[in-house]
């Protein structure tokens, strides 16, 4: 009796089990009529959706279709009008005037109003909460509303430079739930966002201008970075944009490959203050024990660039190639700088990772290496990348550490003015008066040339005290399902899924 | 090992294959063919050769000298984990086994509480209190082992603490401390043998799990749960990489769990 | 003539193969049983005569071990014949109780549920018949309250009771042949007293045939009518209870009959 | 009734030591909430005042009572990092995770319980050797590698499945089940090897004892015997393992779930531990913690009705 029972829930089981695992197969694909496409991200986006208030690069690059600033950065680097349909620079840089686009609707249906665009300026210039959202807007002096749709942006000090931060997103006054409702201009609206499941989001129909092709997309967390491949040749994402040099090469034809750079200066970052790193003789050694060349044929087959400071090349005119050069592979001179420096048998140092990213990790372990060869000897410690933020980035208390830095917007400051001596994103505690003149005036400069010529100067100040071991900017490989084209690779760190179309569609 | 006229083949497989471990383990303590370390850009995935008997990784480092020096780190940390395990499940075990009372129930609950805790959980815990690292991955699976050590020598204890040999011994005057470890501990061997085993093999898996999630031994150092999580990146580019630290982390398990199965059928 | 006899037993020789080396551990085995019968098996532990019993009862597995002879019940031999046969005949003509009742009975399953198993397995009784049955057996045990036992588990019941559940659960089928392997050995003194008698009235209400294995010979004397004494595997002396006891022939005998208590011995003697 | 309020008691002090710990542990780990949020933008001022706004800077015994205050009321909080409620957030990966349990226990009963009588009756037997073998070998398997090897198998050569195609529950059940169908194996798979393994010198261990001598004895086959006599109580410490078992998969499987990108319990908890965002934290242990009970007090209820000798008066 009981043995029958048992039997035959058995066969209830495995039955049961098996249709469920068909109609589960056969329910995959879905009906393809309307354009959606999926998307692997590595990261889920697991903060604040209020684009004030979010921070990791991997919340704005998704949320970078869902809002925009009076302008916003189009893919070569440039400018272009967004809620304002034009603007104008008066007094060298000192006052901004904004003339809003007309017809600009919030993803929820209402017109963009002048007092949305100061109340957005307002909230990030706002000082109570210990400091401003957007630090540069600690140079505004007055946001005020000349008519309906003017908006005029006074500055305590000249900026030629702060147009960029105008692309800080514009968001309704009147949504009270901005950490978890985002609503923006963008091309795309948010639909739904699920924790370590997914981020969806569709076209937004009343979008101003050209307005996206492809009807919803949905951002999928890959937790597992191992098992992308079998997930995009599987068909459970369409694209990934963060693929390695390897994952590329097992991709099969259905994937095109596209590469570009991540934008980043990814060095072996330095405490500038703590022996023996105070030593610019022992800086200088670890420079010239290193050979960026080889890193780059180790973790990624050669692909990436070549950084010698501060600054990668889609800044365009301010990148000096020139200083790549400044340190070039020497063990003999790297032994004889530690020998002066008073460390003939070398010494052993603590590079700090963040444990989330797989190329720093990688490139640490080669860094590992090559220092054996000076008779440095270096060991990895991995932290959680909160842990890398309170200890590293906030308390400072660290020997190195391994990351990429990369720029918030297109200006030279956005990455060099964390290394005046007194910023208070100067990790590396990077200290040198002359930097700090020179990057003053840059900043208070208003002539394009004058403006680039303290920047290289920066630059080069960088490289000769051997702030940093400076090595790349790695290489990006987006892979993409060639049933969609268009894809656009930006200078800064953002997917713009608008531009994103499918193939047969052309 | 012949007993009842049929041969414990438990015993002599599992006692070949760890021996065949342990003889690995020992000649990559003295030697490796190459620097585990050493990377060589040009010899990144090369395949199986005479060179490289288990090819190269995306390094270009030698894979068999890093399985040597990775079944070391393994067995390492596998082995301080059940010594931590051990050591403090027997202190503990002991006490609360023998006297019982107030005592055994608050560190009862105690390991109750920690029971309801997978280790894998209690274990990525200390690791965040800790800091990743080889000896704190050691400490972290040794404390998050100590409560099932605990549970088994607490139940033999209380067994044995009535026997006639314990009645004996306390008649004679002998401390409590002396027939706690003196007199009842030898009598406990068998089930602490193969406790022992089996807290091995799951110290050795769960290294291999901690790995996967990031937490484990850091690099460069090579661990076989390590290298095997590296490895699933590159299962298309280089299978070797994945299959033999994997071959060798299933054979290491499957020696110890063979050996205490052949222990036991010969008691 | 052979026919009359309810089982008899000829040569039965046991040998155990599971070591390097066969080991006998019967030899040579003779034995005959009529209705009514009670036939005691004496000797030390290890003498073979629980071994004899169990061949009888069929219980001997029949893999690492090779059993030589004859056991004929009603004229079929247990050795030989088919498992189904031998099934049939199990706690349906031959019963036998164990040494230990608390292990002996299945710590799980309820008292009424193991006494009636047998009954289930060889009769087609309704539910309420074997119900009615086994309560009529518990009170033929006498056990108090057998509504009550039916429903209880042994791990709740004294030794005795537990002994007096085996036998009616022994006897459930009104078995021709009742093999007890030492019944009373796990019980104190006063219980092993009434377990025999009741087993003695078993013996003559129902004319049950009874091998009483034990190796205390006070019992025996108690009991049996007749007396098989091994040692080592062999059948060393058998015969008249009373003819064994006042004039034994083998030195063995004798060292086991002055192992009785004396104060018993001068009650029953 | 006594035993319930005991049982009881004892999960309150449990939960009560667990948060606890939990909660102290987490004030020492480096990295701490605020910056987290603030991340490269921070500046100690701004840090400062969100710490303090977060009650961050109270003393830690404070912000504990202060969480179980609230906790008691039914308020789990506000998460740090997603900034939505933590009930509904944890009450959405539920039946996530209590799914996948479900499904890899039941397998884990459907293969290991007949597998298991079966190589105990043919014990010795060519087939009890190789199950053990495969047995073994199961075992001495990392649990993510053969997920890794499951996904590619199934997945990516014999394309059972879509790695990575998790559906949501809510939008297609039957969708849903079906991914986690392997998953739930790779689950399934080693506690089922043990569950055989123990079974099996149950059962040997339990035909050895008297009662089945009695059991024989009364004509019962060999057959009746052990589906009638020994497997109940053979069963009786395989009721152990599975419940423990049980326990284990609830929360043990962070790894299968990180390996095929579900998004349960398990990976909640892990980033949550990893963004500081101890709200979530919190909810997810107790979660954790409260099924783990439960099974537990499951487990004890059955073993007293699989073995009357344990009352749980």
């Amino acid at each position: 009796m009981k043995r029958k029972g048992l039997k035959s829930l058995l066969m209830i089981f495995v039955l049961t089990t098996l249709a469920i695992a068909l109609t589960g197969c056969s329910g995959d694909k879905e009906a393809e009529n309307s354009s959606q496409i999926t998307i692997g991200i590595p990261q889920d986006v697991e903060e604040s959706l209020d684009p004030h208030k979010m921070v990791a690069a991997g919340t704005k690059e998704v949320l970078f279709n869902l809002f925009e600033g009076l302008v916003k950065p189009d893919s070569d680097g440039s400018l272009i009008p967004a809620v304002a349909s034009a603007y104008e620079e008066s007094e060298g840089g000192k006052v901004y005037t904004f003339t809003l686009r007309e017809g600009v609707k919030f993803h929820d249906g209402s017109l963009v109003t002048a007092e949305d665009v100061k109340f957005s300026i307002d909230k990030c210039a706002d000082t109570s909460n210990g400091g401003p959202l957007v630090e540069a807007f600690s140079n505004i002096e007055s946001v005020t509303i000349k008519d309906a749709s003017t908006v005029v942006i006074t500055l305590k000090e000249a900026d030629t430079e702060f147009l960029a931060y105008m692309t800080t997103a514009i968001i309704p006054a009147s949504n009270t739930a901005a950490d978890t409702n985002p609503i923006g201009t963008g091309p795309y609206k948010f639909v739904s966002r699920s924790p370590q499941e997914n981020f969806i989001m569709e076209k937004f129909d009343e979008y101003w201008g050209e307005g996206a092709n492809i009807e919803h997309v949905t951002f999928k967390i890959c937790a597992n970075a191992d098992s992308i491949v079998m997930d995009l040749e599987g068909g459970s994402i369409d694209m990934f944009p963060r693929v390695t040099a390897t994952q590329a090469a097992e991709l099969s034809d259905n994937f095109e490959v596209l590469e570009g750079t991540m934008n980043l200066v990814q060095a072996l970052y330095l405490n500038n203050a703590v022996a023996p790193f105070d030593d610019v003789r022992v800086r200088q050694a670890l420079c010239y024990a290193i050979s960026p060349q080889e890193i780059m044929t180790i973790i990624s087959d050669g692909k990436g660039t070549e950084l010698g400071s501060s600054m990668f090349p889609a800044f365009g005119k301010y990148f000096m190639k020139e200083l790549n050069d400044t340190y070039n592979q020497d063990t003999e001179k790297a032994k004889a700088l530690l020998a002066e420096a008073g460390y003939p048998d070398g010494f052993s140092f603590t590079i700090t990772v963040p444990s989330n990213y797989q190329p720093h990790i990688d490139t640490a372990q080669v860094l590992v290496e090559q220092f054996k060869a000076i008779g440095v000897t270096a060991e990895i410690q991995l932290i959680e990348w909160d842990s890398w933020l309170s200890d590293v980035y906030q308390n400072r208390e660290f020997q190195s550490t391994v990351v990429g830095v990369d720029a918030s917007n297109l200006t030279g400051a956005a990455l060099l003015q964390r290394f005046v001596s007194d910023s208070s994103k100067n990790f590396i505690n990077f200290n040198n008066a002359d930097y700090d003149t020179a990057l003053a005036n840059a900043i208070a400069s208003t002539d394009d040339a004058e403006k680039t010529k303290y920047y290289k100067e920066c630059q080069t100040i960088l490289s000769t005290d051997a702030a940093n071991v400076y090595i790349q900017d790695l290489p990006e490989f987006v892979a993409i399902n060639k049933k969609y084209t268009g894809y656009e690779f930006y200078p800064i760190y953002v997917q713009d899924i608008a531009k994103l179309k499918l193939a047969d569609e052309q | 090992m012949i007993r009842n006229g049929k041969k414990n083949y438990n015993l002599i497989v599992g006692s070949i294959i760890t021996g065949f471990i342990l003889l690995l383990i020992l000649v990559g303590t003295f030697y490796t063919p190459y620097d585990p370390d050493a990377m060589d850009a040009a010899s990144k995935f090369a395949g199986v050769s005479l060179k490289h008997p288990m090819g190269c990784d995306n390094f270009g480092r030698d894979i068999f000298s890093r399985v040597l020096e990775g079944s070391r780190t393994t067995f390492i940390v596998a082995a301080g984990t059940v010594f931590i395990g051990t050591f403090f499940g027997i202190i503990m075990g002991a006490l609360t086994g023998y006297y019982g009372g107030i005592v055994d129930e608050i560190l009862m609950r105690f390991n109750d509480a920690m029971f309801a805790f997978p280790s894998i959980l209690l274990a990525l815990l200390f690791i965040s209190l800790f800091g990743s690292g080889k000896y704190q991955v050691i400490l972290a699976l040794g404390i998050a082992f100590i409560p099932s050590f605990a549970r088994i020598v607490r139940s033999e204890f209380i067994k044995c603490k009535n026997m006639d040999y314990v009645k004996n011994a306390k008649l004679q005057g002998a401390s409590n401390i002396r027939i706690m470890f003196v007199h009842i501990l030898p009598n406990t061997v068998t089930v602490l043998l193969s406790a022992i085993m089996i807290g091995f093999n799951n110290a050795v898996l769960a290294e291999a799990g901690m790995s996967f999630l990031g937490i484990g031994v850091q690099p460069p150092d090579a661990s076989l749960g390590r290298m095997l999580s590296e490895a699933q990146t590159y299962l298309f580019s280089a299978p070797t990489y994945a299959i033999f630290p994997g071959l060798i982390i299933i054979l290491m398990v499957l020696g110890f769990s063979l050996l205490g199965d052949g222990l036991k059928s010969e008691e | 003539m052979d026919e009359k006899h309810l089982l008899k037993v000829t040569d039965l020789n046991i040998e155990f193969h599971d070591h390097i080396v066969p080991e006998t551990v019967v030899y040579d085995f003779d034995l005959t049983l009529d209705e009514g019968d009670i036939v005691g098996l004496v000797g030390e532990s290890g003498s073979g005569k629980s071994m004899s019993a169990l061949a009888i009862a069929g219980l001997l597995s029949r893999k690492d071990m090779k059993k030589r002879g004859e056991i004929l019940f009603e004229g079929v031999d247990l050795l030989t014949c088919e498992r189904s046969t031998l099934r049939d005949i199990q706690g349906n003509d031959i019963s036998v109780i164990f040494q230990e009742p608390m292990t002996s009975l299945n710590p799980v399953k309820k008292i009424g549920w193991q006494v009636e198993e047998s009954l289930r397995i060889h009769t087609d009784m309704t539910k309420e018949e074997r119900y009615q049955k086994v309560i009529q057996m518990l009170e033929d045990v006498e056990l108090d309250n057998p509504e009550q036992v039916y429903n209880q588990y042994p791990h709740e019941l004294s030794g005795g009771m537990r002994q007096r559940v085996m036998i009616a659960a022994a006897m459930i089928c009104a078995p021709k042949i009742l093999i007890a392997d030492e019944p009373t050995t796990a019980l104190d003194v006063t219980i092993q007293a009434q377990i025999v008698k009741l087993l003695k009235r078993i013996n003559k209400e129902k004319k049950t045939a009874i091998i009483f294995i034990s190796h205390d010979l006070s019992l025996v004397k108690q009991i049996c009518e007749r007396v098989l004494v091994m040692q080592g595997g062999y059948i060393v002396e058998s015969g008249l209870t009373e003819d064994i006891f006042n004039n034994p022939q083998k030195e063995y005998t004798k060292k086991l009959i002055e192992a009785i208590p004396k104060v018993d011995r001068n009650k029953k003697g | 009734m006594k035993y319930a309020g005991k049982k009881v008691i004892t999960m309150i002090i449990t939960l009560f030591a667990v948060t606890l710990f939990v909660f102290l542990a987490f004030h020492f780990i480096s990295g701490d909430p605020a910056t987290s949020m603030l991340g490269t933008e921070a500046t100690p001022e701004r840090v400062e005042a969100l710490r303090e706004e977060m009650g961050l800077n109270d003393p830690v015994l404070l912000q504990y009572g202060r969480w179980a205050l609230n906790f008691l009321k039914g308020d789990m909080g506000i998460s740090y990092s997603y900034r939505m409620s933590v009930s509904e957030m944890v009450a959405d990966k539920i039946p996530v995770t209590v799914t996948l349990t479900i499904l890899a226990f039941l397998m884990m009963v459907v293969i290991a319980i007949p597998l298991g009588i079966y190589t105990a009756k043919h014990v010795g037997g060519v087939i009890d050797r190789i199950i053990y073998m495969i047995n073994q070998v199961i075992m001495a398997f990392p649990p993510f590698f053969a997920g890794i090897l499951i996904t590619l198998v199934f997945g990516r050569i014999l394309k059972l499945f879509t790695p990575g195609g998790y559906v949501s529950y809510q939008k297609d059940f039957f969708g849903f089940v079906g991914y986690l169908i392997f998953p739930a194996f790779a689950i399934a798979l080693p506690k089922a090897a043990m569950a055989v393994k123990l079974l099996r010198s149950s059962v040997i261990s339990e035909s050895k004892l008297d009662y089945v001598r009695t059991a024989y004895s009364r004509g019962n086959s060999t057959k009746a015997v052990l589906y009638k006599h020994v497997l109940k109580n053979a069963l009786i410490p395989v009721i152990t393992f599975l419940g423990m078992a049980l326990a284990d998969m609830i929360a043990g499987s962070i790894i299968i779930e990180q390996v095929f990108s579900i998004p349960g319990l398990g990976r909640i908890l892990l980033t949550s531990i990893s963004n500081r965002d101890y709200p979530v934290v919190m909810a997810v242990i107790v979660c954790i913690s409260l099924l783990v009970l439960v099974v537990n007090m499951v487990v004890d209820i059955i073993y007293g009705l699989v073995d009357p000798r344990i009352s749980i008066e």
